[in-house]
């Protein structure tokens, strides 16, 4: 397949459009805009698909909810204050089992804050803005090939763990072009899940709900939630390295920041420093057993983020002492330079008293 | 003798929980009866809302999914364009489609969204207890306006189905009333009329039905009644107040 | 080797296509490119720019802090961006529109009257053309024939303008043949 | 006799406007309660009962069956 | 004072009242409503005071943010789904530095979920459900009395550091009756904040926005509310100990699920078990030094959470690994008792092997 | 000679960052000079949207606050109710007011709470780039309507004004132009009548002002101007929609 | 000592106040109490109940698993609640209203005619009261004095049912004196 | 000479709305452009200008005062 050179947000968009993705449902927001404008452009004249710009996120969100009801994939995109607005929405999703593709764009905030990239919305991606004890799983991109893949990818995890999917990405993401290539030649032709509701012909009428006046059925619910995330802790979590193998110092950081950082390792390296880098793909689940494993080599561990410090959290969760973690991080939608990362690896590196030692 | 009245098939033998009186029980059997005559058993997709009516799924004998608090229209748009061989209709409050649904619902019957609105106004939000809903009358007394509503501070009674005849993708409202023997009976020509406008592909078609809460209104199931024919129907005037479906006969 | 670029110019005067064609030029000699636009409220302003990353090896970010070469199509842009640009780096100004010197010494500048040149050839908006000829020429980071390449596939939609630019890349690219004293 | 109707007893809540509409006036309140508590609704058999069904169109819990010959 | 027997909604409406809360702006939903419903009886009507039943939750929030703006003491409050719908605003008030009190009346979730009581807003009260770097102060009260103490420390500490601050409660202590007392005899007469929008007499125009096409702004603004943030841990982290100094093992247990744990506890102590309890009344800013503290004196930890499992991570960040932490969960809604609590710890216990160990 | 037209003393010396011809500069100055001739530059608050007018308390000379996207008019309702003694005004787009806004502004004017809405209709979302709004016209590209906005797929034209007559509390909304001089003039006049009507404390008031947008438009300023005369003002009919103030004369 | 009643019956027979009575009487004695009513969608199906637990000692849950005392004021109370009830605790049924005897046999039974003394009384809706009084005679967790001042608490805003209730309240309290075979 | 108006040619945008609306046909476009780029407009002195200021009630950047004597 050739490779065309695309922006972010519409490779996301023609990913989807391969996966089978028949609904979209959007609403304007800066830096995502080109995503919602590549489906309207793609889906709003073709026969069996549907692209509305809903009044709102909120609304945007629920019509998501009633697509994948249909049993159809189903996708929407915003930025930072809109995806908060979902969060009610993507707590129904989870609850009631429903696949779906959400996709933060993410902006500095808080508030209005800028529309330059950031990376501030990782609590509210991995421990769920909304009510209630679920997960979506957050997938990381951190190149335009990586967003048309992971896009494919969102939909799969979704159907298969009925549950939605969020891509955490970024403005300058979204905004870069870069050159990209697909998987699938055409749209993939998918029936509706067998799960769907479009009228009980042949079979029992069926409810998708949540509420309940006894708390059991609830508990139970959220039982067969966490074992269903169980599962998708055992066999999802998914992570890169770049020369970590022997490094004393890995740098852990997901995203812009992470490819970023990488450009800083390799120059760091030319320093003769040991560095590496374990990039998360899946924010959730998070690679906790590979940061155990690299920290059980006597590795020292450094985070990197364009936000105050969140999965700094997972990291230190998951080195549960076994190692310091130190961090640095710029927000509100400065983007740190690869010249910047490599002093600050190259002074956390001294330090932490690496360079000699064995 | 033969059975000339008997329970809707599509309608479950579980004992309905509402109130005694509640309109909600009455207007549940009419969409069964009128899902029975039209045969849309196996087309029929419901959407109950957070409200008295949650469990409205435990009744009707169709797929049936809850929807989010006031987005009932908004999950119907999705599911409709996605699945359009079936017929949707949302089950609202006031205070669900009158109050926090306000964008969801005025915005899919601007894109003349194929979907049914069955529109329960009681003029209280019944299911978290009594407090004022946007239809709740001037001066009415609620949980949340104990002093009587004044319009200046709390607003005036909010008249969602006039507001809703002047966006140009409503089909068909109607408003209707659940409390006397000849109003029900309109009020299911009203709905079957809502129907088929969704599945004629005509656009958005809502029924609004003054419902009896007995409970909140703290009245008997008969005064709840009377109340609606001398006090409620002065505010909300039953009748058409849209019909662009071409065919003038309500059913 | 990572060549950093900023384009920059006022709405309509084409940087974008300026930068499209370059990005796309390198892809077709299988470099690794990135291509980011100024996007969001800015752009009200009525000034556009864009940033192209060549090289031949992953790009760590699309961002250039300290640009290698920087494009000015207008006297604004010149002043917005002059002072950013890499001790040793190249600085190319429409000479058409900009009068003014660059306030730095440590860079060389390369003038070029392109709006004259584009005006000279009957097609007063293909100045855009005229500039990026003369700079990747100058710059040497890609060939005349992929950017040729390059801007046919910027301009899918309006093929008949190609002939025009082309003319114009070429008379830009061909200047310093003509041993003209810029 | 033209018609009569069954009231379920289980189902009725006793709000009465079986009683309140019928032309006839051939219901009539009980004060026996049903499980769920509710004095419940009594059709009185021997009654000129024409089977218009008024009762079952407004009963709200589908609680009346109405016959007619 | 004399003590009133009060269930906790209205005794959160009655300590606002005192604490000079001038306006509310609510939204029905169970299990607050009697606090809504406090509200309107007590302000609707009272002069220079303002009670609006909004027409949504994000309504509310967005009101208050206007009465905020103003310089007035405003409060919102709701339950789980509600709260959600919120994240937008409190985003934008914590951006905006405006004061603000929000309730959130926590119930099962997700979704729809139960209306009974649980605890599984942790997550998102704590790390931020809403967009952006940001964190807002939560207050967890363990009983009507407890609730009309923090509500008024609430208010407080929202105008001393000029941020939101969430009081999460839930189903049972809104519901339930207590005898409480108020330590304000009358409403306090407050002028408007200094720093109000109430028109630029005699001093220039303000601004109160968060938005910048300048990223550095932005970040600067970010760090400007880390310092205060710093500055909350320092001053204002609030827990309760309970049998804790002997103690070999220590329950870690915040509202509801705390003063059942209490129960259990008294029994295991007849028991001749060694067990004690720490309760965090912050959860943000959380307990952290404490816990190491006791984490330093060898003992064992257990945590008891009416959801699946979220201040454990808090815990478990806290110990760094210096101890472990087990964790016991109910969720949905339903309501551990004590005698579960006192099987469920005694079984930790030993399980640790805590009996005999000096 | 006497300088008889000059900057507005509550109109920053900030240069617009709006495009040439852009209608929110031409509003903005509008709103100063009616400041500045009502002396309300110590009583006034204005409420700017996300939007292209995000910046606008770079201008105002008055107290500003930002409000989140399309709440305006619930952040004025906290904010008046707080400080009566103010005069607020929220400055909302179509986007902002009529698609995200839409509860809140109908429920806000239902309650007829006395603040005052600037209504900018540019017939599109500027800020992100020209999507289609609710005002967009039928037929019209934007960059979400690129085949021609289809009123059964996308939605009518929102008329929001009208909508907004229909609920009690509202008392004077007029729609104007920001298009000519003459229409300026009565821009002018419309919003003096606006903010005069909540100072009387007669409840809620909105001027909708037809405005330019060049840049997504893709049209000149002065083909923008012919524009809004000739095709927007046909769907948008310019006048006074409602007026309860009692004051037949605008202004 | 923790003492835990459930009271029960459906809406009107005035469960509420009981309990607000028996709650308020525990707080005037200075003791801990909790009361905890039944909310939310489950009210719909037209049954009330509350719990209300006393203690002096702080009280660890407001909810009662398995209560010590039930008051069942109809058949649903009874059938619903009966099987929650510690081995050992004392049932309190309203006989006017419950023919059906308990299916527990580890309890003891007090059967209080309470509809029937309240119309002897000629009051029929004090009832509640009538039943309240027995309970607390019987179970003896709060004075009658200091139920009176519950009760008086709790009808504030009506005060002139405060006479009859009062009274019905002591004849339930008495009954066990006449030392009638109930 | 009843009036003049003075044009801020830093301020200028270069829309054209007082050039196209002025009924005294007294403003013209120059071909300098500002620094902003833009090409101004500019008040032709010694003309008819009434001072109406119609150019001010257009000009959407307050660029333009007007005299009138
Ligand atoms: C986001 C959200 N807010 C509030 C609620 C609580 N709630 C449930 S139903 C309801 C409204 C009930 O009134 P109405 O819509 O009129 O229906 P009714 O119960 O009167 O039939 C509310 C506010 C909720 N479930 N979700
Ligand atoms: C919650 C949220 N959603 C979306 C946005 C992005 N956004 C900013 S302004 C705007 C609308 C702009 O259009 P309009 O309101 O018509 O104002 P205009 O720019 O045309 O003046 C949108 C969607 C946002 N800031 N916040
Ligand atoms: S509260 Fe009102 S609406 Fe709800 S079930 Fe009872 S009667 Fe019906
Ligand atoms: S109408 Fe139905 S529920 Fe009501 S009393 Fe008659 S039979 Fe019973
Ligand atoms: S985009 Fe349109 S509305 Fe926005 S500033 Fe430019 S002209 Fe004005
Ligand atoms: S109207 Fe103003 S901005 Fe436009 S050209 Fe004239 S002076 Fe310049």
């Amino acid at each position: 397949m050739v490779k065309v050179l695309m922006n972010g947000n519409s490779a996301i968009g023609e990913a989807a459009i391969r996966a089978g993705c028949q609904c979209y449902f959007g609403y304007p927001i800066t830096p995502q805009n080109e995503l919602t404008e590549y489906m309207t452009a793609h889906l709003s004249r073709k026969k069996g698909c549907t692209f509305i710009q809903a009044e709102s996120e909120i609304s945007a969100i629920n019509m998501v909810f009633g697509a994948s009801l249909a049993g159809v994939r189903a996708m929407t995109s915003s930025s930072s204050p809109g995806i908060s607005l979902k969060q009610e929405g993507i707590s129904y999703l989870a609850a009631c089992e429903l696949p779906a593709v959400i996709v933060n764009m993410s902006r500095g905030g808080p508030g209005l804050g800028s529309i330059a990239a950031a990376q501030s919305d990782y609590f509210q991606a991995t421990r769920g803005g909304g009510h209630g004890d679920y997960r979506t799983i957050v997938l990381a991109p951190s190149s335009v090939q990586e967003l048309a893949d992971l896009t494919h990818k969102a939909f799969d995890l979704a159907d298969r763990y009925r549950t939605p999917v969020m891509i955490l990405g970024d403005g300058v993401l979204g905004q870069m072009m870069e050159p990209v290539e697909f998987d699938y030649e055409a749209p993939r032709k998918l029936t509706a899940r067998d799960d769907a509701l479009r009228g009980a012909k042949g079979r029992p009428s069926r409810i998708v709900k949540t509420f309940t006046s006894n708390p059991a059925t609830l508990e139970e619910l959220n039982w067969s939630l966490f074992r269903r995330y169980q599962a998708i802790k055992q066999a999802e979590v998914a992570w890169d390295t770049f020369m970590a193998e022997d490094a004393k110092l890995v740098v852990v950081a997901f995203g812009t920041a992470a490819r970023i950082a990488r450009g800083a390792i390799k120059n760091a390296r030319k320093q003769g420093l040991k560095v590496g880098m374990l990039r998360p793909i899946t924010l959730w689940p998070f690679p906790t057993e590979k940061i155990k494993e690299l920290a059980s080599k006597r590795k020292q561990f450094l985070v990197i983020e364009m936000n105050m410090g969140q999965m700094l959290e997972d990291v230190r969760l998951a080195l549960n002492g076994a190692a310091e973690a130190s961090f640095y991080g710029r927000t509100g939608g400065v983007i740190p330079t690869p010249s910047e990362l490599q002093r600050v690896i190259a002074r956390d590196y001294y330090q932490k008293g690496l360079k000699g030692r064995k | 003798m033969k059975k000339i009245y008997t329970r809707p098939a599509s309608l479950k033998r579980t004992p309905f929980h509402y109130c005694p009186g509640c309109g909600h029980s009455v207007v549940h059997r009419l969409i069964c009866e009128i899902i029975d005559e039209m045969g849309l058993q196996d087309k029929a997709i419901g959407i109950p809302p957070p409200g008295c009516a949650v469990f409205a799924y435990n009744y009707f004998d169709v797929d049936m999914a809850e929807s989010a608090h006031g987005r009932g229209a908004a999950v119907a748009t999705g599911l409709k364009r996605a699945a359009p061989e079936t017929v949707v209709f949302t089950y609202q409050g006031d205070g669900d489609l009158a109050a926090i649904g306000t964008a969801e619902t005025i915005h899919a019957a601007n894109r003349g969204e194929n979907i049914t609105a069955i529109f329960i106004n009681n003029a209280v939000y019944g299911m978290t207890g009594g407090q004022m809903a946007p239809t709740t009358l001037s001066g009415q007394q609620t949980t949340t306006t104990p002093y009587g509503r004044d319009d200046r501070l709390e607003g005036y009674p909010v008249k969602m189905s006039e507001i809703l005849a002047l966006v140009k993708g409503s089909a068909y409202i109607e408003r209707v009333a659940a409390n006397s023997p000849a109003n029900i009976r309109k009020a299911k020509k009203a709905i079957r009329k809502a129907f088929q406008t969704q599945i004629d592909g005509l656009g958005f078609s809502l029924v609004e039905i003054l419902s009896p809460c007995p409970t909140n209104w703290k009245m008997s199931p008969i005064e709840s009644c009377k109340w609606i024919d001398n006090v409620m129907a002065g505010e909300f005037p039953l009748g058409v107040i849209l019909d662009r479906t071409g065919k003038k006969d309500a059913g | 080797m990572l060549v950093k670029t900023i384009i920059s110019g006022f709405g309509g005067q084409g940087v974008i296509s300026m930068g499209l064609s370059l990005a796309q030029a390198a892809m077709e000699e299988g470099k690794y490119v990135t291509y980011l636009p100024s996007y969001g409220a800015e752009v009200r302003g009525g000034t556009a720019n864009c940033t192209v990353a060549i090289s031949d090896e992953e790009i760590a970010s699309p961002i250039a802090s300290s640009p290698d070469f920087i494009i000015a199509m207008n006297q604004p842009s010149l002043v917005r961006f002059q002072n950013q640009m890499r001790s040793g780096g190249t600085l190319f100004l429409n000479s058409s529109l900009i009068e003014a010197d660059t306030t730095r010494d440590d860079v060389e500048v390369i003038r070029v009257p392109a709006d004259d040149i584009a005006k000279e050839l009957g097609s007063p908006k293909s100045a855009n053309m005229v500039m990026l000829g003369a700079f990747i020429r100058r710059s040497d980071i890609v060939s005349l024939a992929s950017t040729i390449e390059g801007l046919k596939h910027t301009l899918k939609k309006k093929q008949k303008l190609i002939a025009v630019n082309e003319k114009a890349l070429s008379a830009g690219y061909n200047l310093f043949q003509r041993g003209q004293g810029y | 006799m033209k018609g009569y109707i069954e009231i379920d007893r289980e189902m009725c809540k006793g709000c009465e406007l079986c009683v309140f509409f019928c032309p006839k006036d051939v219901i009539s309140m009980s004060d026996k309660l049903n499980a769920g508590g509710y004095r419940v609704a009594v059709f009185d058999d021997n009654s000129d009962c024409t089977g218009c069904a008024v009762c079952a169109v407004v009963c709200p819990e589908v609680a009346i069956e109405v016959y007619r010959g």
